[in-house]
């Protein structure tokens, strides 16, 4: 197979089902490309002392699949020789561990599905429209903000 | 001229609110600004988060402020929270 | 449990057998860590125009797993806050498309592993002593050489 | 003083040596470049590479130049074609 007949594809999957690696992994795997890099959000144990029993994601889930794609064709136009791109996101409860995200990029030469992989990450923290809420062992809770949320660090948009 | 929007709210303006969704009656042409301070009267609890939010409008973001908006029937406004995904 | 009391771990796989992202991942994954960044080194179908049908690859196994624990003290030495860390290489015949190399790096937050996991291949390619033949259509063969190959860059080692 | 030591090779160099690891009879004080040669002499046709590899002494780089060795029977000598891991 020729290396330039392979489309580039983007592959955003926003589900209440477990996330696996391997599965986005695959999705972005070609033979033209040598390099897959990966990102995976787990859930974490702790938030400021407190044990977090349980996580909650929501989603405003078509604009959340927009804005990903935004973030995909920014990656195109940074990284010319990015191959597939793919986030999955998971919604509802998440337990400890588990994954929230992956995030996967291939590209022939390993610089770029690496820098892209932290592109998107960045990105998506900032600018695409999920929350997650923590459950705190004795029942409250808190709803998260990212510091990169992008109208949390300027007056204007 | 008005018209009636499709207003949502998500993770704790959806708390603050007591819905999740709704339809608002509102002037086609009106600034987010002013839309905002429509969707507060309708939902005073919502001022705890204003200097928090950002709007949503047809699924692109729009700051509060001076921008005009243009209108129709059905169009998708949300209220959105600092997000914390990933 | 408690984010001080898991100790750091090392995991180091020279192996003939087909890597797995999904069980690399889960290696180093931990409940006080909320980001796993991942590596995976896939075969090419191509070189320069050629058709490349296998790959074989081949290792000092010993000083192989020497070299990537340096490489692990390197990393914990640069990122104090990296937790858990996982190379596994694959030997033998590696088909096209499939993974010859997994790095996984655990951090509670994410720049940790992103940086470290680009740090481990790029050192990885230029210290541990593996080898990699790939067989073109024609049958030929060449032996591949790093451009990081750390004797190649400079006068002396 | 001469010691028994073991030669492994790898990739190009074993495909030209025509052997995987030999014992090879060096002294014990032996300088890593004396120690190539020695080795070529053994493999006349590891000369074709002689200005891409490296050794490695119990099981760590050593460049071929002026470094002495400290050699005992059983020591690992390995030759070092350029790598392409990863």
């Amino acid at each position: 197979m020729d290396e330039d007949v392979e489309e580039p594809k983007d592959f955003v999957k926003i589900t209440h089902n477990r996330l696996s690696a391997d599965e986005v992994s695959q999705l972005v795997t070609s033979p033209s490309c040598g390099a897959v890099s990966l990102f995976i959000g787990t859930t974490r144990n702790t938030f400021e002392g407190k044990k977090v029993v349980r996580l909650e994601y929501e989603s405003y889930i078509p604009m959340a699949e927009m804005e990903i794609k935004k973030i995909f064709a920014d990656v195109r136009q940074q990284w010319l020789h990015v191959k597939h791109l793919a986030v999955h996101h998971r919604l509802g409860l998440v337990p400890v561990s588990e994954a929230s995200v992956v995030i996967a990029v291939s590209s022939p030469h390993r610089s770029d599905s690496l820098d892209a992989v932290k592109y998107c990450i960045n990105k998506l923290k900032a600018t695409v429209p999920i929350w997650k809420k923590e459950v705190y062992e004795e029942e409250s809770y808190k709803w998260k903000e990212n510091k990169e949320c992008f109208w949390k660090n300027q007056d204007e948009v | 001229m008005s018209c009636e929007v499709l207003v949502l709210y998500f993770a704790k303006s959806s708390e603050l609110a007591g819905v999740r969704s709704e339809t608002l009656t509102v002037s086609t042409e009106i600034t987010s600004q002013q839309l905002w301070d429509q969707i507060v009267r309708s939902h005073p609890s919502l001022s705890a988060i204003q200097d928090q939010v950002v709007l949503a409008v047809r699924q692109e973001y729009v700051a509060i402020g001076d921008e005009l908006l243009i209108l129709n029937t059905g169009d998708e406004i949300a209220v959105i929270p600092p997000i914390s995904g990933g």
